[in-house]
Protein backbone atom coordinates (compact mmCIF):
# COMPACT_ATOMS: atom_id res chain seq x y z
CA UNK A 1 0.00 0.00 0.00
CA UNK A 2 1.21 3.19 -0.70
CA UNK A 3 0.03 6.59 0.19
CA UNK A 4 -2.37 7.86 3.35
CA UNK A 5 -3.54 5.04 5.25
CA UNK A 6 -6.15 5.04 8.25
CA UNK A 7 -7.47 2.60 10.74
CA UNK A 8 -11.18 1.20 10.15
CA UNK A 9 -13.25 -1.07 11.59
CA UNK A 10 -14.30 -4.10 9.84
CA UNK A 11 -17.26 -6.14 10.63
CA UNK A 12 -18.00 -10.24 9.43
CA UNK A 13 -21.31 -11.35 9.20
CA UNK A 14 -22.57 -15.26 9.20
CA UNK A 15 -19.91 -17.63 6.86
CA UNK A 16 -17.27 -14.76 6.76
CA UNK A 17 -17.55 -14.62 10.53
CA UNK A 18 -17.38 -18.44 10.55
CA UNK A 19 -13.72 -18.18 7.97
CA UNK A 20 -12.14 -15.33 9.60
CA UNK A 21 -13.11 -16.91 13.29
CA UNK A 22 -14.16 -13.53 14.54
CA UNK A 23 -16.61 -10.82 14.19
CA UNK A 24 -14.72 -7.98 13.89
CA UNK A 25 -11.43 -6.35 13.82
CA UNK A 26 -9.37 -2.92 13.15
CA UNK A 27 -7.23 -3.14 9.98
CA UNK A 28 -5.19 -0.27 8.28
CA UNK A 29 -6.45 0.52 4.78
CA UNK A 30 -5.76 2.96 1.85
CA UNK A 31 -7.62 5.99 2.67
CA UNK A 32 -8.08 5.65 -1.37
CA UNK A 33 -8.73 2.19 -2.80
CA UNK A 34 -10.86 0.09 -5.33
CA UNK A 35 -13.47 -1.77 -3.87
CA UNK A 36 -12.64 -5.08 -5.71
CA UNK A 37 -9.04 -4.53 -4.61
CA UNK A 38 -9.89 -4.09 -0.73
CA UNK A 39 -11.58 -7.04 -0.60
CA UNK A 40 -8.66 -8.79 -2.24
CA UNK A 41 -6.43 -7.84 0.53
CA UNK A 42 -9.24 -8.72 3.03
CA UNK A 43 -10.11 -12.14 2.00
CA UNK A 44 -6.25 -13.08 1.75
CA UNK A 45 -5.83 -11.85 5.27
CA UNK A 46 -9.35 -13.55 6.86
CA UNK A 47 -9.20 -16.41 5.00
CA UNK A 48 -12.42 -15.92 2.86
CA UNK A 49 -10.68 -16.75 -0.47
CA UNK A 50 -13.33 -19.63 -0.93
CA UNK A 51 -16.08 -17.38 -1.04
CA UNK A 52 -15.00 -14.39 -2.25
CA UNK A 53 -17.04 -14.53 -5.55
CA UNK A 54 -20.12 -14.20 -3.67
CA UNK A 55 -19.20 -11.55 -1.17
CA UNK A 56 -19.93 -7.50 -1.40
CA UNK A 57 -19.00 -4.83 1.20
CA UNK A 58 -20.80 -2.00 3.16
CA UNK A 59 -19.12 1.02 4.49
CA UNK A 60 -20.83 3.08 6.99
CA UNK A 61 -24.03 0.91 6.88
CA UNK A 62 -24.39 1.54 3.01
CA UNK A 63 -23.50 -0.85 0.19
CA UNK A 64 -21.02 -0.08 -2.10
CA UNK A 65 -23.57 -1.08 -5.10
CA UNK A 66 -19.91 -2.04 -7.64
CA UNK A 67 -16.87 -3.41 -6.89
CA UNK A 68 -14.94 -1.38 -9.38
CA UNK A 69 -16.03 1.94 -7.12
CA UNK A 70 -13.45 4.00 -5.45
CA UNK A 71 -13.81 3.98 -1.70
CA UNK A 72 -12.72 7.09 0.35
CA UNK A 73 -12.42 5.90 3.69
CA UNK A 74 -11.74 7.99 7.01
CA UNK A 75 -10.58 6.86 10.13
CA UNK A 76 -12.53 4.93 12.49
CA UNK A 77 -15.20 4.46 9.72
CA UNK A 78 -16.93 1.12 9.47
CA UNK A 79 -16.66 -1.49 6.58
CA UNK A 80 -18.84 -5.07 6.44
CA UNK A 81 -18.17 -7.87 4.64
CA UNK A 82 -21.45 -9.47 3.44
CA UNK A 83 -22.23 -12.68 2.70
CA UNK A 84 -25.67 -13.55 0.47
CA UNK A 85 -28.42 -12.57 2.31
CA UNK A 86 -31.02 -14.99 3.68
CA UNK A 87 -33.25 -12.57 5.81
CA UNK A 88 -37.16 -13.57 5.62
CA UNK B 1 -46.62 5.58 11.60
CA UNK B 2 -43.74 2.92 10.77
CA UNK B 3 -42.86 0.13 13.30
CA UNK B 4 -39.03 -1.37 12.27
CA UNK B 5 -38.02 -3.75 15.19
CA UNK B 6 -35.25 -6.51 15.48
CA UNK B 7 -36.37 -8.63 18.53
CA UNK B 8 -35.29 -11.44 20.32
CA UNK B 9 -38.57 -12.76 21.44
CA UNK B 10 -41.62 -14.10 19.42
CA UNK B 11 -43.56 -12.24 17.53
CA UNK B 12 -46.79 -11.43 19.25
CA UNK B 13 -49.27 -10.77 15.82
CA UNK B 14 -52.13 -9.84 18.12
CA UNK B 15 -50.30 -7.07 18.97
CA UNK B 16 -49.08 -6.54 15.11
CA UNK B 17 -52.93 -6.25 14.25
CA UNK B 18 -53.06 -3.79 16.74
CA UNK B 19 -50.26 -1.19 15.56
CA UNK B 20 -52.36 -1.56 12.26
CA UNK B 21 -55.39 -0.46 13.66
CA UNK B 22 -57.03 2.76 12.17
CA UNK B 23 -60.38 4.34 12.13
CA UNK B 24 -59.96 5.58 8.48
CA UNK B 25 -58.30 2.45 7.21
CA UNK B 26 -60.91 -0.17 5.59
CA UNK B 27 -57.73 -2.97 4.24
CA UNK B 28 -55.00 -4.58 6.43
CA UNK B 29 -52.04 -7.28 5.38
CA UNK B 30 -50.10 -8.98 7.41
CA UNK B 31 -47.32 -11.65 5.85
CA UNK B 32 -46.13 -13.86 8.45
CA UNK B 33 -42.77 -15.64 7.28
CA UNK B 34 -42.10 -19.03 9.70
CA UNK B 35 -39.38 -22.00 9.85
CA UNK B 36 -40.18 -24.67 7.60
CA UNK B 37 -39.37 -27.85 9.03
CA UNK B 38 -37.36 -29.38 6.33
CA UNK B 39 -35.07 -28.25 3.12
CA UNK B 40 -34.43 -30.72 0.56
CA UNK B 41 -34.92 -34.01 2.69
CA UNK B 42 -33.66 -32.40 6.12
CA UNK B 43 -35.20 -31.97 8.88
CA UNK B 44 -34.69 -28.65 9.88
CA UNK B 45 -35.02 -28.33 14.09
CA UNK B 46 -34.41 -25.02 14.06
CA UNK B 47 -33.26 -21.55 12.23
CA UNK B 48 -30.14 -18.97 13.41
CA UNK B 49 -30.51 -15.89 12.23
CA UNK B 50 -28.13 -12.91 12.95
CA UNK B 51 -28.14 -9.15 11.33
CA UNK B 52 -25.97 -6.44 10.72
CA UNK B 53 -28.25 -4.69 13.60
CA UNK B 54 -27.50 -0.57 12.64
CA UNK B 55 -27.54 -1.00 8.79
CA UNK B 56 -30.61 -3.98 8.68
CA UNK B 57 -32.83 -1.39 10.60
CA UNK B 58 -31.42 1.26 8.48
CA UNK B 59 -32.55 -0.40 4.96
CA UNK B 60 -35.96 -1.23 7.15
CA UNK B 61 -36.95 2.15 7.71
CA UNK B 62 -35.34 2.50 3.64
CA UNK B 63 -38.53 -0.04 2.66
CA UNK B 64 -40.83 2.05 4.79
CA UNK B 65 -40.05 5.23 3.08
CA UNK B 66 -40.02 3.48 -0.10
CA UNK B 67 -43.49 2.13 0.71
CA UNK B 68 -44.91 5.36 1.23
CA UNK B 69 -43.61 7.17 -2.19
CA UNK B 70 -45.17 4.16 -3.86
CA UNK B 71 -48.31 3.79 -2.39
CA UNK B 72 -49.08 7.02 -0.46
CA UNK B 73 -52.40 6.08 1.14
CA UNK B 74 -50.37 3.62 3.37
CA UNK B 75 -51.30 4.50 6.95
CA UNK B 76 -49.28 2.43 8.92
CA UNK B 77 -46.44 -0.41 8.15
CA UNK B 78 -44.95 -2.76 10.52
CA UNK B 79 -41.09 -4.66 9.89
CA UNK B 80 -40.44 -6.81 12.35
CA UNK B 81 -37.61 -9.59 12.38
CA UNK B 82 -36.55 -12.29 15.27
CA UNK B 83 -33.45 -12.95 15.70
CA UNK B 84 -31.07 -15.85 17.14
CA UNK B 85 -32.38 -19.13 17.63
CA UNK B 86 -36.43 -19.32 15.93
CA UNK B 87 -37.76 -22.94 16.93
CA UNK B 88 -40.06 -24.52 13.68
CA UNK B 89 -43.23 -23.29 12.94
CA UNK B 90 -42.30 -19.23 15.01
CA UNK B 91 -42.63 -16.61 13.11
CA UNK B 92 -39.24 -15.08 12.13
CA UNK B 93 -40.42 -12.05 10.29
CA UNK B 94 -43.70 -10.47 9.81
CA UNK B 95 -44.61 -7.16 7.43
CA UNK B 96 -47.86 -5.81 7.86
CA UNK B 97 -49.82 -2.28 6.28
CA UNK B 98 -53.11 -0.71 6.38
CA UNK B 99 -54.59 1.56 4.20
CA UNK B 100 -57.83 2.97 3.13
CA UNK B 101 -58.46 0.39 0.39
CA UNK B 102 -57.40 -3.41 -0.11
CA UNK B 103 -54.83 -3.05 -2.95
CA UNK B 104 -52.15 -0.87 -1.43
CA UNK B 105 -52.34 -3.13 1.37
CA UNK B 106 -51.75 -6.40 -0.39
CA UNK B 107 -49.30 -4.46 -2.87
CA UNK B 108 -47.24 -3.17 -0.51
CA UNK B 109 -46.72 -6.31 1.61
CA UNK B 110 -45.73 -8.34 -1.54
CA UNK B 111 -43.15 -5.22 -2.32
CA UNK B 112 -41.60 -5.06 0.98
CA UNK B 113 -40.59 -9.33 1.82
CA UNK B 114 -39.02 -9.18 -1.60
CA UNK B 115 -37.36 -5.67 -0.95
CA UNK B 116 -36.67 -7.42 2.79
CA UNK B 117 -35.32 -10.45 1.15
CA UNK B 118 -32.79 -8.95 -1.48
CA UNK B 119 -31.08 -5.80 0.35
CA UNK B 120 -31.68 -5.90 4.94
CA UNK B 121 -28.54 -7.60 6.05
CA UNK B 122 -29.76 -10.58 7.92
CA UNK B 123 -28.57 -14.23 7.63
CA UNK B 124 -29.87 -17.70 8.65
CA UNK B 125 -28.33 -21.00 9.30
CA UNK B 126 -30.50 -23.89 9.25
CA UNK B 127 -29.78 -26.36 12.02
CA UNK B 128 -30.34 -30.18 10.88
CA UNK B 129 -31.71 -33.07 12.92
CA UNK B 130 -28.95 -35.84 13.01
CA UNK B 131 -25.72 -35.56 11.63
CA UNK B 132 -26.59 -32.76 8.84
CA UNK B 133 -24.05 -30.28 9.08
CA UNK B 134 -25.64 -27.00 9.51
CA UNK B 135 -25.90 -24.53 6.45
CA UNK B 136 -26.05 -20.91 5.79
CA UNK B 137 -28.70 -19.76 3.47
CA UNK B 138 -28.87 -17.36 0.27
CA UNK B 139 -31.96 -15.90 -0.94
CA UNK B 140 -32.32 -16.29 -4.26
CA UNK B 141 -32.05 -12.79 -6.55
CA UNK C 1 -57.64 -27.55 5.27
CA UNK C 2 -60.50 -25.06 4.35
CA UNK C 3 -62.47 -23.06 6.77
CA UNK C 4 -65.19 -21.16 5.71
CA UNK C 5 -67.54 -19.16 7.95
CA UNK C 6 -69.95 -16.76 8.14
CA UNK C 7 -69.85 -15.18 12.04
CA UNK C 8 -71.96 -13.54 14.20
CA UNK C 9 -69.72 -12.32 16.75
CA UNK C 10 -66.03 -10.46 16.41
CA UNK C 11 -63.36 -12.66 14.65
CA UNK C 12 -60.73 -13.69 16.54
CA UNK C 13 -57.51 -12.20 14.51
CA UNK C 14 -55.21 -14.86 17.11
CA UNK C 15 -57.44 -17.57 16.29
CA UNK C 16 -57.10 -17.36 12.61
CA UNK C 17 -53.04 -17.51 12.64
CA UNK C 18 -53.26 -20.75 14.55
CA UNK C 19 -55.74 -22.07 11.79
CA UNK C 20 -52.74 -21.30 9.80
CA UNK C 21 -49.80 -23.04 11.04
CA UNK C 22 -47.97 -26.04 9.46
CA UNK C 23 -44.60 -27.41 10.15
CA UNK C 24 -43.96 -27.25 6.56
CA UNK C 25 -45.07 -24.06 5.89
CA UNK C 26 -43.24 -21.01 5.55
CA UNK C 27 -45.60 -18.31 4.77
CA UNK C 28 -48.39 -17.06 5.91
CA UNK C 29 -50.73 -14.02 3.89
CA UNK C 30 -53.51 -12.56 6.03
CA UNK C 31 -55.95 -10.13 5.08
CA UNK C 32 -58.47 -8.83 6.87
CA UNK C 33 -61.47 -5.86 5.64
CA UNK C 34 -61.75 -3.50 8.34
CA UNK C 35 -64.96 -1.30 8.96
CA UNK C 36 -64.09 2.82 7.57
CA UNK C 37 -65.35 5.88 9.83
CA UNK C 38 -66.06 7.80 6.30
CA UNK C 39 -67.55 7.70 2.48
CA UNK C 40 -67.65 10.72 0.69
CA UNK C 41 -67.19 12.96 3.59
CA UNK C 42 -70.02 11.51 5.48
CA UNK C 43 -68.77 9.51 8.80
CA UNK C 44 -69.62 5.77 9.22
CA UNK C 45 -70.30 4.51 12.32
CA UNK C 46 -71.27 1.00 11.71
CA UNK C 47 -71.83 -1.53 8.97
CA UNK C 48 -74.78 -3.83 8.78
CA UNK C 49 -73.93 -6.94 6.76
CA UNK C 50 -76.43 -9.49 5.66
CA UNK C 51 -76.54 -12.68 3.43
CA UNK C 52 -77.49 -15.32 1.40
CA UNK C 53 -76.06 -17.93 3.87
CA UNK C 54 -76.37 -21.51 2.16
CA UNK C 55 -75.32 -19.74 -1.16
CA UNK C 56 -72.64 -17.36 0.37
CA UNK C 57 -71.21 -20.53 2.08
CA UNK C 58 -71.05 -22.49 -1.49
CA UNK C 59 -69.13 -19.79 -3.38
CA UNK C 60 -66.93 -19.10 -0.70
CA UNK C 61 -66.36 -23.01 -0.84
CA UNK C 62 -66.21 -22.56 -4.12
CA UNK C 63 -63.29 -19.97 -4.05
CA UNK C 64 -61.52 -22.15 -1.87
CA UNK C 65 -61.30 -24.99 -4.35
CA UNK C 66 -60.20 -22.45 -6.76
CA UNK C 67 -57.30 -21.45 -4.49
CA UNK C 68 -55.78 -25.10 -4.50
CA UNK C 69 -56.54 -25.32 -8.32
CA UNK C 70 -54.16 -22.52 -9.29
CA UNK C 71 -52.06 -23.09 -5.84
CA UNK C 72 -52.09 -26.81 -5.56
CA UNK C 73 -49.10 -25.60 -2.95
CA UNK C 74 -51.78 -24.13 -0.17
CA UNK C 75 -52.46 -25.73 3.26
CA UNK C 76 -54.64 -23.84 4.97
CA UNK C 77 -57.37 -21.62 3.88
CA UNK C 78 -59.26 -19.64 6.17
CA UNK C 79 -62.23 -17.18 5.03
CA UNK C 80 -64.34 -15.60 7.33
CA UNK C 81 -66.90 -13.29 6.88
CA UNK C 82 -68.81 -11.59 10.11
CA UNK C 83 -72.73 -10.48 9.72
CA UNK C 84 -75.01 -8.15 11.31
CA UNK C 85 -73.47 -4.89 12.85
CA UNK C 86 -70.00 -4.16 12.57
CA UNK C 87 -68.62 -1.17 14.38
CA UNK C 88 -66.18 0.86 12.94
CA UNK C 89 -62.48 -0.56 12.95
CA UNK C 90 -63.76 -4.19 13.56
CA UNK C 91 -62.79 -6.92 10.87
CA UNK C 92 -65.94 -8.01 8.39
CA UNK C 93 -63.78 -10.41 6.36
CA UNK C 94 -60.91 -11.92 7.15
CA UNK C 95 -59.10 -13.93 4.55
CA UNK C 96 -55.62 -16.40 4.87
CA UNK C 97 -54.01 -18.69 3.56
CA UNK C 98 -50.69 -21.24 4.31
CA UNK C 99 -48.07 -22.23 1.82
CA UNK C 100 -44.31 -23.58 1.44
CA UNK C 101 -43.26 -20.55 -0.01
CA UNK C 102 -44.13 -16.89 -0.21
CA UNK C 103 -45.68 -16.16 -3.44
CA UNK C 104 -48.67 -18.68 -3.24
CA UNK C 105 -49.71 -17.35 0.13
CA UNK C 106 -49.52 -13.96 -1.18
CA UNK C 107 -50.92 -14.53 -4.54
CA UNK C 108 -53.63 -16.69 -3.54
CA UNK C 109 -55.20 -14.23 -0.74
CA UNK C 110 -55.27 -11.27 -3.57
CA UNK C 111 -57.03 -13.19 -5.64
CA UNK C 112 -59.42 -14.81 -2.87
CA UNK C 113 -60.50 -11.33 -2.04
CA UNK C 114 -61.15 -9.88 -5.34
CA UNK C 115 -63.77 -13.49 -5.82
CA UNK C 116 -65.11 -12.85 -2.59
CA UNK C 117 -66.53 -9.06 -3.72
CA UNK C 118 -67.80 -10.28 -7.28
CA UNK C 119 -69.09 -13.81 -6.83
CA UNK C 120 -70.45 -14.10 -2.75
CA UNK C 121 -73.83 -13.34 -1.79
CA UNK C 122 -73.38 -11.03 0.84
CA UNK C 123 -74.53 -7.00 0.92
CA UNK C 124 -73.33 -4.45 3.22
CA UNK C 125 -75.45 -1.12 4.10
CA UNK C 126 -73.19 1.90 5.46
CA UNK C 127 -74.79 3.48 9.25
CA UNK C 128 -74.08 7.24 9.06
CA UNK C 129 -74.12 9.43 11.65
CA UNK C 130 -76.81 12.56 11.85
CA UNK C 131 -79.75 12.35 9.67
CA UNK C 132 -78.01 10.62 6.38
CA UNK C 133 -80.36 7.95 5.05
CA UNK C 134 -77.89 5.05 5.38
CA UNK C 135 -76.76 2.88 2.09
CA UNK C 136 -76.91 -0.40 0.50
CA UNK C 137 -73.13 -0.49 -0.83
CA UNK C 138 -71.67 -1.88 -4.25
CA UNK C 139 -68.98 -3.20 -5.49
CA UNK C 140 -66.97 -2.14 -8.25
CA UNK C 141 -66.49 -4.83 -10.61
CA UNK D 1 -98.85 -17.64 -18.32
CA UNK D 2 -99.65 -20.80 -19.78
CA UNK D 3 -98.03 -23.93 -19.37
CA UNK D 4 -97.36 -26.20 -16.26
CA UNK D 5 -96.65 -23.80 -13.03
CA UNK D 6 -94.83 -25.00 -10.07
CA UNK D 7 -94.72 -23.26 -6.89
CA UNK D 8 -91.26 -21.63 -5.65
CA UNK D 9 -89.38 -20.03 -2.86
CA UNK D 10 -88.65 -17.19 -3.41
CA UNK D 11 -85.66 -14.70 -1.63
CA UNK D 12 -84.58 -11.20 -1.44
CA UNK D 13 -81.88 -9.61 -0.26
CA UNK D 14 -80.68 -5.78 0.85
CA UNK D 15 -82.53 -3.30 -1.16
CA UNK D 16 -84.33 -5.93 -3.17
CA UNK D 17 -85.58 -7.02 0.48
CA UNK D 18 -86.62 -3.12 1.51
CA UNK D 19 -88.86 -2.11 -1.42
CA UNK D 20 -90.46 -5.85 -1.64
CA UNK D 21 -90.93 -5.67 2.20
CA UNK D 22 -90.36 -8.81 2.60
CA UNK D 23 -87.27 -11.51 2.85
CA UNK D 24 -89.19 -14.12 1.32
CA UNK D 25 -92.52 -15.56 -0.54
CA UNK D 26 -94.02 -18.33 -2.48
CA UNK D 27 -94.48 -17.35 -5.91
CA UNK D 28 -96.69 -19.63 -8.73
CA UNK D 29 -93.91 -19.50 -11.85
CA UNK D 30 -94.07 -21.31 -15.41
CA UNK D 31 -91.83 -24.40 -14.90
CA UNK D 32 -90.22 -23.12 -18.19
CA UNK D 33 -89.17 -18.88 -18.76
CA UNK D 34 -86.90 -17.29 -19.60
CA UNK D 35 -84.81 -15.49 -16.56
CA UNK D 36 -85.16 -11.89 -18.32
CA UNK D 37 -89.43 -12.51 -18.41
CA UNK D 38 -89.46 -14.06 -14.79
CA UNK D 39 -87.24 -11.13 -13.73
CA UNK D 40 -89.92 -8.44 -15.19
CA UNK D 41 -92.84 -10.75 -14.03
CA UNK D 42 -91.58 -10.42 -10.12
CA UNK D 43 -90.13 -6.60 -10.27
CA UNK D 44 -93.70 -5.61 -11.20
CA UNK D 45 -95.44 -7.86 -8.29
CA UNK D 46 -92.78 -6.95 -5.40
CA UNK D 47 -92.15 -3.30 -6.16
CA UNK D 48 -88.80 -3.62 -7.66
CA UNK D 49 -88.73 -2.15 -11.16
CA UNK D 50 -86.48 1.02 -10.08
CA UNK D 51 -83.89 -1.43 -9.24
CA UNK D 52 -84.71 -3.90 -11.83
CA UNK D 53 -81.64 -3.16 -14.44
CA UNK D 54 -79.57 -4.10 -11.43
CA UNK D 55 -80.68 -7.41 -10.49
CA UNK D 56 -79.71 -10.75 -10.99
CA UNK D 57 -81.15 -14.09 -9.73
CA UNK D 58 -79.93 -17.21 -8.52
CA UNK D 59 -82.04 -20.60 -8.99
CA UNK D 60 -80.93 -22.87 -5.65
CA UNK D 61 -77.90 -21.39 -4.94
CA UNK D 62 -76.51 -20.91 -8.34
CA UNK D 63 -76.23 -17.79 -10.52
CA UNK D 64 -77.99 -17.58 -13.43
CA UNK D 65 -75.72 -16.14 -15.94
CA UNK D 66 -77.89 -14.55 -18.53
CA UNK D 67 -80.63 -13.50 -18.39
CA UNK D 68 -81.46 -14.62 -21.55
CA UNK D 69 -81.15 -18.35 -20.30
CA UNK D 70 -84.41 -20.19 -20.06
CA UNK D 71 -85.09 -21.61 -16.39
CA UNK D 72 -85.89 -25.10 -15.42
CA UNK D 73 -88.58 -24.96 -12.15
CA UNK D 74 -89.06 -27.94 -10.30
CA UNK D 75 -92.01 -27.84 -6.86
CA UNK D 76 -90.50 -26.50 -4.48
CA UNK D 77 -87.49 -24.67 -5.83
CA UNK D 78 -85.47 -21.53 -4.59
CA UNK D 79 -84.89 -18.61 -6.50
CA UNK D 80 -83.20 -15.25 -5.08
CA UNK D 81 -83.33 -12.00 -6.48
CA UNK D 82 -79.37 -10.17 -5.97
CA UNK D 83 -78.93 -6.88 -6.09
CA UNK D 84 -75.46 -5.70 -6.38
CA UNK D 85 -72.83 -7.37 -4.33
CA UNK D 86 -71.03 -5.36 -1.31
CA UNK D 87 -69.35 -8.21 0.96
CA UNK D 88 -65.97 -7.56 1.83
Amino acid sequence: MSGPVVNVHVLFFAKSRELANTARSKVDVPAEIIASDLLDQLASRFGLTSIQSSLILAHNESYIENLSDKILFKEGDELAIIPPLSGG
Amino acid sequence: MDHVKLVQDPIDITHIHQLLADEGCGASSVFVGTTRDNFQGKKVVSLAYEAYDNMALKEMKKICSDLRLKWPELKHIVIYHRLGTVPVCEASVVIATSSPHRSEALESVSFAIDQLKTRVPIWKKEIYEGDHISEWKENKE
